[in-house]
């Protein structure tokens, strides 16, 4: 076992209670990040559901021939953006109209025209419910003759589309916030652990030690710091959604590449803040 | 091999620890630095291993000039220039040969010579017997040996012992003098800081300085 | 100046890294708290808007008494749960469907009685607006003679009920999540903190200092970085929280208690662990 | 005054430091506590400062007794046992009359009282120059001086001074020796620690006791 790897492993059996302290503290801060990253998904999801409800509804004249409506249907169907086209026939409208609103119950019965139009209900692809592709999409469908209204429910995606914004935003300045935080946090405790060990840093320069040679076991300790917090972070963030899912609410774990992501932040920090502290301590003496 | 020209040296609030300090000592020398509590002595060492750069003049040690050698380039200075703290500076949660192991582990030796180097170093200064225990469940005389090892454990150029034999009893101390001699014949320079009058009084053919309040006061090689 | 208070002044003159870095930890850890509480305020505040929104609509018999209804509607605006009550009469209703409900204005045009019904609606308090409270008022309504119908968006209301409950769990979830890795974290800074100066703790034993004078200093020194990190999160908090609403939208702050309360928090959380540890190294020595 | 009854004393990983020692030193007696290396002398004193328990026997000091005093309770001995550590152990980041200061601090005296003995203190041992340096900006000797200044500050019952003189010159030697005879003239009882027989032989009257991997082998008393 090379010699920067054998130190780096003995700091955490000399001093116990110093890596236990600090590794415990790189948990808890990359936890905190866990923790908005499982929300953050979550919510992300719960507003991809919602946003699955995105359709477009074309009216159709009573005038309008079959077959004409069926071609368009076709047209539409094959564009890249939607998902699904289907057609209610003006009986299916009646028929939902009379199932849904018991109030006009009385007055549909009283009339024998049925004066419902037909319609054609599209839903979006899932990457493609943009506002743009829904404009694109009503000034497509008000285009053909036999289409005599276009309705999204304008004022109900644009609550939507505006939930999407600010959770986006939200998750940027509070993940920022949380991730910066998380950073400084590592960043520290790492600082922390070496300012306690000054003195042998500076033993160690006394003895003839190069400055690469005393920096690489405490790189070293940085880096098994941070992977230990981290996968400690993991294990308690994985404990949380486990506790949230069995006793809450369904929840979704967040995703593979997060994790791993996080994982190599928290190491990577831990020789980061290593590299910062040693340095600063090999300045003097 | 250590030469000091006029040197001077100023703590930031304390003022003036060393005043126009000159020496030269050459290969294969002996020397006791002494003097009073507070004369100088640690100073004069520290600037010679360069841990602090003088105020005014210039040390040169073994081609080594304060003046021009590099901050990152002084350890290899240190590994010609062994050192015997006055306060023995061991590293703390180690074991005696672990402390002396990191002296030449720190050159890259391969480790079967450093644990053979270290075996031999701790019987020299008697203290085989505590080759495992830590620092903290050492005597102070047996720490001071440990630090002697370490600084022995190149098989420097020059060695500096600051009062190297302070926690040790007369016998143990002339065990020590005597290793250095007998290294000091193989070629190395010593230098040792002492209070001890009775121990340069036993080795008559040892150069000793003097030095009070920061200056050079008696320099037997002078009077010569 | 008392001792114990000098000295822990002191402390941050004599090992300003140390004291620095630590008021740091603590200020980021309170920092992740601070950003969720601003989170979740929000959140809380957006979701009793929508909650403003619950009413209950009786629609009454065309064969009712205009005085019998005005009687039983000052009864019910008389009930402390009741924030509003407004009467729609049968033309109102008809004015209503013609201008939100175009698809009917044939229908509705070509009718010569008016079909649709007069219509009570009532809103409850902000904090009366409970699952139970609308069930009552529910039943009460029904109770009228006159009343033909009561709806209440049964649904809706049943979804912000749910959105409200999922809220508060995922802010007790997330919240306690961080609270505790906040707690711990500040904890954990004091602690290694004081580990880096167990040496002179037990100096001061072997001086013949008693238990509780040693202690005094540290507990102030936590205390003070406590106090120092609790207000540096505030100053973060405060900063991101003007930071986003001059730049991205429309954000209110924490309640005034909250973050009094956070401060506090932090206080007492640098003197406990100081506490802790400053009793584990007196235990050694 | 000190009353050590068959103790001895067992580290974890190093089998006996000290086996049945048994000796008392009463009010008034100025003691010399001598022995190689690592033959026990530090390991006593710390048992006498109950900073270590024996594994077997008992300690007495002063009214405290090893067997029942709590360890809440150890700081009323301390102060009446002042202690110069073989290794000092000062406050570091704090200066040398701050250090003095602590030890009266502790015992609750009043502001003025403590500057004015503190000063008294330093120039006894003759740092009244050096009172505002930091620790760290001693030097050796100076650091010792503190040590002991800070020792003799509650003017203790007993002053146990571990190599008290280590890094000392001669004449400070003496003038630190000849200042624990004066403080002993007025009733404290003095155990030093020390491997410089020279030292011991100039005080003929003293009581001297010499130790040997862990047992008192020469107590002067005992031949009387
Ligand atoms: N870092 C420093 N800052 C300020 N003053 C210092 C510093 N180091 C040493 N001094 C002062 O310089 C003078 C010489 O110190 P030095 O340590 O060289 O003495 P010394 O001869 O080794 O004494 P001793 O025998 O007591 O060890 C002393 O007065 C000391 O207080
Ligand atoms: N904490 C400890 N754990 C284990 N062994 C110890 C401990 N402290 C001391 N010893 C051992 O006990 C023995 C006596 O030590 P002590 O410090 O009493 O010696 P000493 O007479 O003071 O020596 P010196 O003159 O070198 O200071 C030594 O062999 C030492 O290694
Ligand atoms: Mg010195
Ligand atoms: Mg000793």
């Amino acid at each position: 076992m090379p010699y920067a790897l054998r130190e780096a492993l003995a700091a955490f059996r000399r001093t116990p209670v110093l890596t236990g302290l600090s590794s415990a503290m790189v948990a808890l801060a990359l936890f905190v990040t866990g923790l908005f990253g499982l929300a953050t998904h979550n919510i992300r999801r719960a507003i991809e559901q919602v946003e699955q409800r995105v359709e477009i509804v074309a009216y159709i004249r009573d005038d309008a021939g079959r077959a004409e409506v069926a071609v368009a249907e076709d047209e539409i169907r094959a564009l890249p953006e939607v998902l699904e086209v289907r057609y209610f026939s003006k009986d299916d409208a009646l028929e939902v109209a009379r199932r849904e609103l018991p109030e006009f119950q009385e007055i549909l019965a009283g009339v024998d025209v049925n004066p419902l139009p037909a319609s054609m209900e599209i839903q979006l692809r899932p990457g493609s419910r943009t506002q743009e592709n829904v404009s694109a999409l009503v000034a497509r469908m008000s285009a053909y003759p036999f289409v005599e209204e276009v309705r999204y429910g304008r004022e109900w995606l644009d609550k939507v589309f505006l939930m999407r914004r600010v959770g986006a935003a939200a998750a940027g300045v509070l993940g920022s916030g949380f991730a910066v935080a998380g950073v400084l946090i590592v960043g520290t405790a790492v600082r922390i652990a070496i300012f306690a060990r000054r003195e042998e840093i500076q033993v160690m320069r006394l003895v003839g030690a190069r400055d690469s040679f005393i920096r690489g076991p405490f790189l070293l300790e940085g880096l098994l710091t941070g992977l230990m917090g981290s996968l400690g972070a993991a294990a308690l963030t994985y404990v949380t959604y486990v506790t949230v899912r069995y006793s809450l609410f369904n929840v979704a774990w967040i995703p593979g590449a997060w994790v791993g992501g996080g994982i190599a932040v928290g190491a990577l920090l831990g020789v980061l803040a290593s590299l910062i502290s040693v340095r600063r301590y090999l300045e003097g003496a | 091999m250590i030469k000091l020209t006029n040197v001077s040296k100023e703590y930031p609030r304390r003022g003036l620890a060393l005043t126009d300090v000159s020496f030269h000592v050459r290969k294969g020398e002996f020397v006791f630095l002494t003097g009073h509590s507070g004369a100088g002595k640690t100073s004069t060492l520290r600037l010679i291993h360069m841990a602090e750069r003088p105020t005014s003049g210039e040390v040169r040690v073994s081609g080594f000039s304060s003046e021009r050698t590099r901050d990152s380039e002084i350890w290899k200075l240190r590994r010609k220039v062994g050192f015997v703290f006055q306060d023995f500076r061991l590293l703390p949660h180690r074991t005696a040969s672990e402390n002396v192991a990191f002296a030449l582990e720190v050159t890259g030796a391969p480790r079967r010579e450093v644990r053979m180097r270290v075996q031999r170093l701790l019987t020299q200064v008697g203290l085989s017997a505590k080759a495992e225990a830590y620092v903290h469940e050492l005597s102070g005389g047996e720490q001071q040996r440990v630090a002697i090892a370490r600084a022995l454990a190149t098989e420097p150029l020059v060695l500096l012992a600051d009062e190297p034999t302070g926690n040790l009893d007369e016998f143990a101390t002339r065990g020590i003098i005597d290793l250095f001699r007998d290294i000091n014949r193989l070629g190395m320079v010593v230098v040792t800081a002492t209070h001890d009058l009775g121990l340069v009084r036993s080795y008559p053919d040892a150069r000793v300085m003097e030095m009070k309040e920061g200056t050079i006061v008696y320099d037997s090689a002078r009077l010569e």
